[in-house]
Formats: C-alpha cells, sequence, structure tokens
C-alpha cells in the first residue's frame, strides 16, 4: 500500500497512456485516432511534469530581496527542467495536431469521410 | 479567523456548484439543458471559487497581497462576461443547426449525446 | 485489430508497469532528477543571467537552443498547413460555395459586443504575459498563445473576413517568419561577435550600458518577443487555414 | 575551439536560408530555389570543413550558449556523425539541383512552401545527426517529421491516407523516444548524451533504465520502418511527390539507424546493449525477416517505385542487422551501409523520377526501349543497380562483404543467408528491368506516339551522374573511408 501511494502519480500517467494508446490503434474515425494521439502525449507531459515535482517546494521563482542576492536553497524550489521540456512537448504536440487536421480536412474533400474503414472500401474499389 | 470562515464557507459552496454542474452536465436529458448546467453553474461556481481566493489571499495585509487579490477580481470579471456568453453562443449553433429540444415525457436524448 | 491493439496496449502497459518500480518515490527531494541538474540551474540562475523566473532562464537561455528550434517546430507546422490547405485563386473559382447559412445579425449582438470588449483586454494581457516573463509565470509562448487566441476570438465572434482585413494574410506569414528570425538573428549576431551561437553575453558588445549578465537578461527578452510573435502569427495561420478549407472565405 | 563555428554553421545556415526562402517567395516565387541552392551548397562545404577537422584532429564539442555540457546544450561530432553530415548535404545538395524542374511541373503554385519546407527536413536531418543532447534530438525529429509529412501528403493517388498513416506512426514513434528519455532522465537527472553514457553504468540492472532502453529502440525502429513495423513505408513513399522523394528515401531511414546506433552505443554502451543474447538473435531474426520480406514483396512488384520503396525496407535490415551482430566488422559494414544505401537508394529514386518526368508513368513495363532513349540515365541506373545487387566495385558490395564477414563471425548464418538471398532477388530484380529496358521494344502502335522521348535535361542528369560516378569511387576508396573514418566510429567491443 506503502509502495502504491509513494507512486501514484506514475500509475495514472500509464492508465492515461494506455487509454490514448488504445484510441489511436483500435479506433476507426480519423479525428478520434487523433485525440487518441493528444490523450498519449497529455500522458507524458504529465508523466515530465510530475518527475518535476519535489514535496515542499514551491514554483521556481527565486525571490530576492533588495539587498544583494544570498544563499538559495535548491530544495524550496521544484525542478524547472521538466516544465521547460514540457513547454516544447505541448508545442509540438500542437503543431502535430494542427498538421494531422489540415491532412484530415483534405481527406475529407477528397473522400468524403474520416472513416477508415470507408476509405480503404473506396480504395480497393479502384 | 472570520476571514477564514468566510473563505472556507465560499470555496465549499464553488465546490458544491462545480459538483453540480458536472452531474448536471452528465444526467440531463438533451444539449440545450446541459449547456445551461455548463454555463450558469461553471461560471457561478469558479466565481465562488474565485472570490474564496481572493479573500484567502488577504491573510497577511498589505499592498503587494491586495493587488493580487484585485488581479483575481479582474479574472472573475472576465469569466462573468466570457462565460455566459460562450455558452449562449454555443446554443446558438446548436438551435441553427437544428437540434430539438428534449419535451417532458420523451426518451432521454441518448443519441445526439453520443454523436457529438 | 481491436484485439490485437488491445494486447499490444496491455503489454506496453506492463512493460511501463515494470519500470515504475525502480523509479523514485512521486516528489522524492533526494531524486537524481532533483538533484543532479537542477540545483545548478536554481542557484546559480539570478547570478548567470539575472532572471529569477528560473524557467524563463532555463527556456531562454541555458536550452535557448531548445527553445528555438521549438518555435521552428511551430513555424514548420504553420507552413505546413498552409502548403496543404491554401487554395490558389484559380482553383478557387471553380470550387462550389461554403454550405454554412448566413448568421442573422441580430442573434450574434451579445457575442459581437463581448468579443469587442473582450479582445483589447486580452491583448494588452498578452502583452504583459510576454513582458513580465522575466519574473512571474508567463513568457513567449504564452503570451504569443493568448495574442493570437485574441484573433481567433475575433474570427469566432464576427467573421474570418473582418480579422483578415486587419491580419492580413501576407501580415501574418510576415510576422511568423520574423518571429523565428528574431530569434535565430539573435544567435547569429552573437556568432558574428566572435562568441558561440545564442551567446548572449555577447550582445554587451553592442547594447549600451550592459554588462554580460545583464546582456543575457536582454537576450531572453529579445527572444521572448520572438517566440512571441512566431506563434502568434502561427496559430492565427493554421486557424484560418483550418477553418476556412483554405478559402479564406468564411470561416466557422 | 571556440572560434570554430562550422557546426552550428552547418545548422543555422539552412535553417535562415528556410525563411529567407520563405520571405523571398512571397517577392518573388523564382526567389526561393537560388536561397535554397546557396545556402545547402554553403552547409555542405562547412560539413566538409568539419569532417576533415574530425578526420585530423579528433571529436568537436560545441556549446551553444557557451554553456558548460551537462547544463547547457552541445554538439558533439565525432567520425561517425561527421560522415552522416556529408551524406545528407551532399544527398540533399543533389536533389535539390536535381528537383527544380520536377517541381515547377509538380507544384508550380508552392514553390517557396516547398523549398522551405526542404530547407527544415535538411535542418532536421543535420540537426538530429550532430545534436548530442537528448532531448533537442526529440525537437529536430519532429522538425524534420513535420516537414516531412507536409512533403508527402502533397503528392497524388493515396499520399493523403498513407501520410496520416505515417503521421500517425511517426507520432508515437516520437512519442516513445521521448517518454524513453523521461525514463533516463528520472533514473540519472541529465539529458547529455555524455553525461548519460558516464552515469549510466552505474545504474546497471535498474528498471527504469531497460524501460528506457526498449522505449527509445522501439520508437526509433518504429520511424525507420524496421519489420515489424514497417507497414507505413511502401505507401506513404510510392504516392509521394518525386521532387521530395529523393530527399525523403535516402536519407529519413538511414538517420534513424544514426540515431540506433547513437543511442546504443554513446548513451548506453556496448556491453549494456548486448548484454542479453536472447533479444540479439530476436532482433538479427526480425531483420531476416525484413530483408527477406522485404525483397520478396519487391519482386511481386509490378510499379517501379513500389519496389523501390520494398527495398529500402530490406536495406533497413541490412543496417540494423549489421549493428545487432555485436561484432566489429558487422558494425562497419552498417556505418558504411548507412553511407552506401543513402546513394545507392537516391540513385535509383533520380532514375525513377526521370522516367516520371519523361513519361508520366512508373510501371517496370515503362522501361520498354528506354536503354535507345534514354542512354546516359539508364547507365548511371545499371550502376546503381550493380550496386544494389553488390557487384564490385560498385561501393554496395564492400558493405555487403563486411556484413557477411560480420556474420560469419558472429555465427549467424541465418543473416549471412538472408544476405545473399536478397542479392539474389535484387538481382533477379534488376535484370528483369534491364532486359525489359533493352530487348523489348514498344510493338503496338498505340506508343508511337511517345517515341519522341528522349534524354532529361542536363539540369537533372548532372546530379545522376555525380551520383553514378560517386557510388564506383566510393568502392574504389572503400577501404580509406573505413581506415580514416569508420574505424574511429566503432565502439571498442
Amino acid at each position: 500500500m506503502e509502495f502504491l501511494l509513494a507512486k501514484y502519480n506514475y500509475w495514472f500517467y500509464i492508465l492515461i497512456m494506455m487509454v490514448g494508446f488504445y484510441a489511436m490503434i483500435s479506433k476507426n474515425n480519423l479525428v478520434k485516432k487523433m485525440i487518441g494521439v493528444s490523450i498519449f502525449q497529455a500522458a507524458i507531459i504529465l508523466f515530465y511534469v510530475s518527475i518535476g515535482a519535489k514535496r515542499g517546494a514551491t514554483i521556481p521563482i527565486i525571490e530576492h530581496g533588495h539587498d544583494a542576492v544570498h544563499h538559495i536553497d535548491p530544495t524550496a524550489y521544484i525542478n524547472p527542467l521538466p516544465h521547460v521540456l514540457m513547454l516544447t512537448a505541448i508545442v509540438v504536440s500542437v503543431s502535430t495536431l494542427g498538421v494531422a487536421l489540415a491532412l484530415i480536412s483534405k481527406i475529407y474533400a477528397k473522400y468524403g469521410t474520416i472513416e477508415e474503414d470507408e476509405i480503404n472500401e473506396q480504395l480497393t474499389d479502384v | 479567523m472570520l476571514i477564514d470562515i468566510i473563505c472556507i464557507g465560499l470555496m465549499s459552496l464553488g465546490l458544491f456548484f462545480f459538483f453540480a454542474t458536472t452531474i448536471g452536465i452528465l444526467r440531463l436529458p438533451d444539449f440545450y439543458s446541459r449547456m445551461q448546467a455548463a454555463g450558469k453553474g461553471d461560471t457561478l461556481s469558479s466565481m465562488l471559487v474565485l472570490t474564496g481566493l481572493a479573500v484567502y489571499n488577504l491573510h497577511h495585509w498589505s499592498f503587494g497581497t491586495l493587488l493580487v487579490s484585485v488581479k483575481i477580481m479582474f479574472i472573475l470579471v472576465f469569466i462573468f462576461m466570457a462565460s455566459p456568453t460562450a455558452s449562449h453562443h454555443i446554443i446558438e449553433a446548436g438551435y441553427d443547426a437544428g437540434v430539438k429540444p428534449w419535451t417532458k415525457g420523451e426518451e432521454k436524448n441518448e443519441q445526439e449525446g453520443k454523436e457529438n | 485489430m481491436k484485439l490485437i491493439g488491445l494486447i499490444v496496449v496491455i503489454a506496453t502497459g506492463l512493460l511501463l508497469l515494470w519500470g515504475v518500480t525502480d523509479f523514485p518515490d512521486w516528489a522524492d527531494p533526494q531524486s537524481p532528477a532533483s538533484t543532479h541538474l537542477s540545483p545548478h540551474f536554481l542557484t546559480e540562475s539570478i547570478e548567470e543571467t539575472a532572471v529569477p523566473n528560473v524557467v524563463t532562464s532555463v527556456l531562454g537561455d541555458y536550452r535557448g537552443f531548445d527553445t528555438m528550434l521549438e518555435t521552428t517546430v511551430v513555424f514548420a507546422a504553420g507552413i505546413a498547413v498552409y502548403t496543404l490547405l491554401r487554395r490558389s485563386r484559380r482553383k478557387d473559382l471553380r470550387e462550389k460555395p461554403e454550405m454554412i447559412e448566413e448568421e442573422l445579425p441580430h442573434q450574434a449582438l451579445i457575442v459581437k459586443t463581448i468579443c469587442r470588449l473582450m479582445a483589447p483586454f486580452m491583448q494588452l494581457y498578452a502583452l504583459y504575459v510576454i513582458a513580465h516573463g522575466h519574473h512571474s509565470p508567463g513568457g513567449g509562448f504564452q503570451g504569443g498563445v493568448i495574442l493570437g487566441a485574441s484573433f481567433i476570438l475575433l474570427a469566432i465572434g464576427f467573421d474570418l473576413k473582418m480579422v483578415l482585413k486587419r491580419m492580413r494574410e501576407k501580415t501574418t506569414l510576415v510576422l511568423g517568419i520574423l518571429g523565428v528570425l528574431i530569434f535565430s538573428g539573435i544567435g547569429m549576431v552573437c556568432v558574428l561577435l566572435e562568441k558561440n551561437f545564442l551567446d548572449y553575453s555577447a550582445l554587451s558588445a553592442i547594447l549600451p550600458a550592459t554588462d554580460i549578465i545583464m546582456a543575457r537578461s536582454h537576450g531572453i527578452l529579445g527572444v521572448e518577443i520572438g517566440v512571441a510573435l512566431a506563434v502568434m502569427a502561427n496559430l492565427v495561420l493554421i486557424y484560418v487555414n483550418l477553418s476556412s478549407d483554405g478559402k479564406y472565405e468564411r470561416g466557422l | 575551439m571556440s572560434n570554430l563555428q562550422a557546426p552550428i554553421l552547418l545548422v543555422t545556415i539552412p535553417l535562415l536560408a528556410a525563411f529567407f526562402a520563405a520571405l523571398g517567395g512571397m517577392l518573388h516565387r523564382k526567389i526561393s530555389f537560388p536561397i535554397a541552392l546557396i545556402a545547402i551548397i554553403l552547409s555542405f562545404h562547412q560539413s566538409i570543413i568539419v569532417l576533415l577537422k574530425v578526420v585530423n584532429d579528433g571529436v568537436i564539442n560545441y556549446r551553444i550558449g557557451g554553456w558548460m555540457p551537462p547544463f547547457g546544450i552541445e554538439y558533439v561530432v565525432d567520425h561517425l556523425n561527421a560522415m552522416v553530415l556529408v551524406v545528407i548535404t551532399f544527398v540533399s545538395l543533389i536533389s535539390i539541383i536535381y528537383s527544380k524542374l520536377i517541381v515547377e511541373r509538380e507544384l508550380p503554385d508552392k514553390i517557396p512552401q516547398f523549398y522551405t519546407l526542404y530547407l527544415l527536413l535538411t535542418t532536421g536531418l543535420l540537426g538530429i545527426t550532430i545534436t548530442g543532447d537528448a532531448f533537442n534530438l526529440y525537437v529536430l525529429l519532429e522538425i524534420s517529421a513535420l516537414a516531412t509529412y507536409a512533403l508527402l501528403a502533397l503528392g497524388k493517388d493515396r499520399a493523403l491516407i498513407s501520410t496520416f498513416n505515417y503521421l500517425i506512426l511517426g507520432t508515437i514513434g516520437a512519442s516513445l523516444y521521448l517518454l524513453g528519455v523521461g525514463h533516463l532522465y528520472i533514473a540519472t537527472g541529465s539529458l547529455n548524451m555524455a553525461d548519460l553514457f558516464r552515469i549510466l553504468p552505474s545504474l546497471s540492472g535498474n528498471s527504469a533504465v531497460m524501460v528506457g532502453f526498449i522505449l527509445i529502440i522501439v520508437g526509433v525502429w518504429i520511424k525507420m520502418a524496421f519489420f515489424p513495423a514497417h507497414g507505413w513505408l511502401p505507401n506513404a513513399y510510392t504516392y509521394a511527390p518525386s521532387s521530395s522523394i529523393c530527399l525523403i528515401a535516402p536519407l529519413m531511414t538511414k538517420v534513424s539507424v544514426y540515431i540506433m546506433i547513437r543511442i546504443m552505443f554513446s548513451v548506453f554502451s556496448a556491453e549494456f546493449t548486448f548484454a542479453n543474447i536472447a533479444w540479439q538473435t530476436a532482433v538479427v531474426w526480425c531483420s531476416v525477416i525484413a530483408i527477406i520480406g522485404g525483397s520478396l514483396q519487391a519482386l511481386a512488384q509490378r510499379d517501379f517505385r513500389k519496389m523501390l520503396t520494398f527495398l529500402v525496407v530490406a536495406e533497413v535490415g541490412y543496417m540494423v542487422g549489421g549493428v545487432w551482430l555485436a561484432n566489429e566488422i558487422g558494425i562497419s559494414g552498417a556505418i558504411l551501409h548507412i553511407l552506401n544505401d543513402a546513394l545507392m537508394t537516391l540513385c535509383l529514386f533520380l532514375v525513377a523520377g526521370i522516367l516520371i518526368f519523361k513519361t508520366q508513368r512508373h510501371q517496370l513495363m515503362d522501361f520498354r526501349g528506354m536503354f535507345r532513349k534514354m542512354p546516359v540515365t539508364m547507365g548511371a541506373f545499371i550502376i546503381g543497380a550493380l550496386s544494389m545487387i553488390g557487384v564490385p566495385p560498385t561501393c554496395g558490395f564492400f558493405s555487403k562483404w563486411y556484413l557477411i564477414q560480420g556474420a560469419i563471425e558472429a555465427g549467424r548464418w541465418e543473416f549471412m543467408a538472408a544476405l545473399i538471398f536478397s542479392s539474389l532477388v535484387n538481382a533477379v530484380l534488376f535484370f528483369r528491368i534491364i532486359e525489359i529496358g533493352h530487348f523489348q521494344h514498344e510493338t503496338d502502335s498505340h506508343d508511337h506516339a511517345e517515341e519522341k522521348i528522349s534524354e532529361a535535361p542536363a539540369i537533372m542528369l548532372i546530379p545522376l551522374v555525380v551520383v553514378a560516378i560517386a557510388l564506383v569511387v566510393i568502392g574504389l576508396y572503400t577501404n580509406d573511408i573505413v581506415t580514416n573514418v569508420i574505424q574511429h566510429a566503432v565502439p571498442v567491443l
């Protein structure tokens, strides 16, 4: 029980990720696939941000008085690096989503549907 | 002490309304009534929670904390304007698209919930 | 297919679960992630870059190259969507018109009024977020997104043509390119001043009254402005193309 | 050391040029081609400087932003990536000159965008190769991926739907890579490859590190279309526009193989990677299946481009299998094959592009009478084909020779058999085409209208001839390349 509680964030990230992964693999609708991809990436973001957490620490904005900077206690602030990385990853996932939606929009214009099996039927008919 | 009581009261009221909103979105029969729950309940509850935060922030009375509280109140004003407008617009779009309102005695409109 | 998918998903999940067993506890102050690199960033940030917000200093300076490429990713996405969807005028004439019905004027009154009221505040707030990234949560990406959102809000509340009158297609493209160019241009200026790429301390040679440390701080600010411009313009570009299917006629 | 700016210029020149090509394209659509061309020539020049510097003086470290490595991002150029950098810039240079006319015909209203995306893709590939930071690699992977999606989706027929499948799989691959890097980060607290290499041996047996390794390798396998995850590649590449495929097909898979080698030997150590014999056997068997399956499916195709895409899948099997043979000869064969295969694939795709440019068709039967009509093109095609089969003195022979030697030394007879089998299949494939081209003439009167087909314009022929000559020259100088470059790139086992 202790063991389970100590890492509960990580259990949840796996759960969310698998939901997204399943949607990505088995959904037929292209938009739903993309939603799956987004969930998958969101789970990765949760994973990284969980790495950055630190018990008893606050956001990494150093409080400095007007006097010269003196000793800064690193344990009082959370780890900034994962947040920086995830800012990047969020931007990347948004960009991928944009391109994917553009593709879906073109697919819809061409085939008149966004269900994968119907598109495949059209492709095999020709 | 008084601040604590006010703050706890506001926040738990806010949480109650959030909870009610969630139940409403999940359980109400059709698009319009669900949007009703989302638009009204969400606005009210976030306003309550934010007011609670603003009050909580005045624990240490200084110019800085007052400024933060004022900023929170600003957020509140914008939510008050934006959230109902957004739900109004969504409902309008639904009406334009021809979503039929639910009338008493009908089955709960499950199909439409799945479609969206 | 679904069964195979389920099996793959469960197998991956079990693999990840096995991996978690050797993770340090959640929020453990003694975990390697918290003890290896981050103390350096936290203690040295103010001395080395004069930026109290460590996320900003890591984003803009220590890992500034990542951020530059990340801005390039947004730019690439903008160009990709533009390339895929934008119709050339010749073909456009032959397309059948959009099926969206004309909006009745009285219905949109509330929305239009509120949008008109909100947009300036949003833009003002966006500028605050960009400029205040050194001292409070914020920075180029967040500010750029808010700025882009304000234009998208106008496009939703009014219509696309109204926004395109204010943000012309060419302006959007030029701003998107300019933003990334500002970022990489600052980096190249550092190279020309015989320091390494993105070493903002070189800027102290050309900026008046700045020492090496303040030059880093100013460099980060310049970079954030570039990021904000690029993100804003490319988000608007993506939205405009997606919502009107590249026809620039009428959006949602 | 701080004065040598070549490593960063190599990457930033195409990047800046991408922005200027987009800006210039707004003024006039013909401006973007010269900008792109000049940028790639400069970048090629810088990569040569870097290669010579590495060969003479050893590893170059470049600190971006002037920060100490584990804290800032660092560029590390050693023998392995110096070679890959030259390959990338060379291929990019060749195919940009070559595709000028094709772009003007295929995408007349999207010329500036094409060159912008082209330069972004080149930047991404160069950056992936040169970077010494695990997370930075992910960002660059996504830049090149986004540019690839856009370039592939411009094609005809099924291009859209197959690009979408590629997008889903590519995103899964990149996300798995990111997740794996996260596992390494949580176990070590570092993102710098050299730093990880230093810390990881003390963490052997840590399950987080193991899972991180598996995730990264699987992610990269998906990206390079290795056997179980190869399904996306043939369709995505077949229907791509022939202007961009000459850049994408030779490089994307090779760069992914490079990432795999980099992760296996520069982040993890060879001892860690090859600790488990069962895995090693499994991977080699997968590559055997990839080689045999790819070759057989190539044999079944009637479309020339689709045939080539299946050969790409088979070649990926060569390289992955060669690396996982776990001996020095096999690994040097695999590294040499990165170089050779990039050029061979380039050569064949250039021929395919010329064929489509002149005849608008790409079936095998369309080669009828081509030797008479296009002698130079078909001459280059023969060199490329011989190299693919592995006939000396073309370079394809030497990498195959190394791979076979490696297989013998490791005792992996199945891999050796697969190599020989695929050479035979390639021989059948290409001699069939040569036979069609040489001896079958159009008999039906219907095709007489196309009798006018003649040699391609010089701007397309010269790059092709250069590549064909390079195939032979590299074959002749294989020994020098191996002793000067590849020997230093192979980890000590």
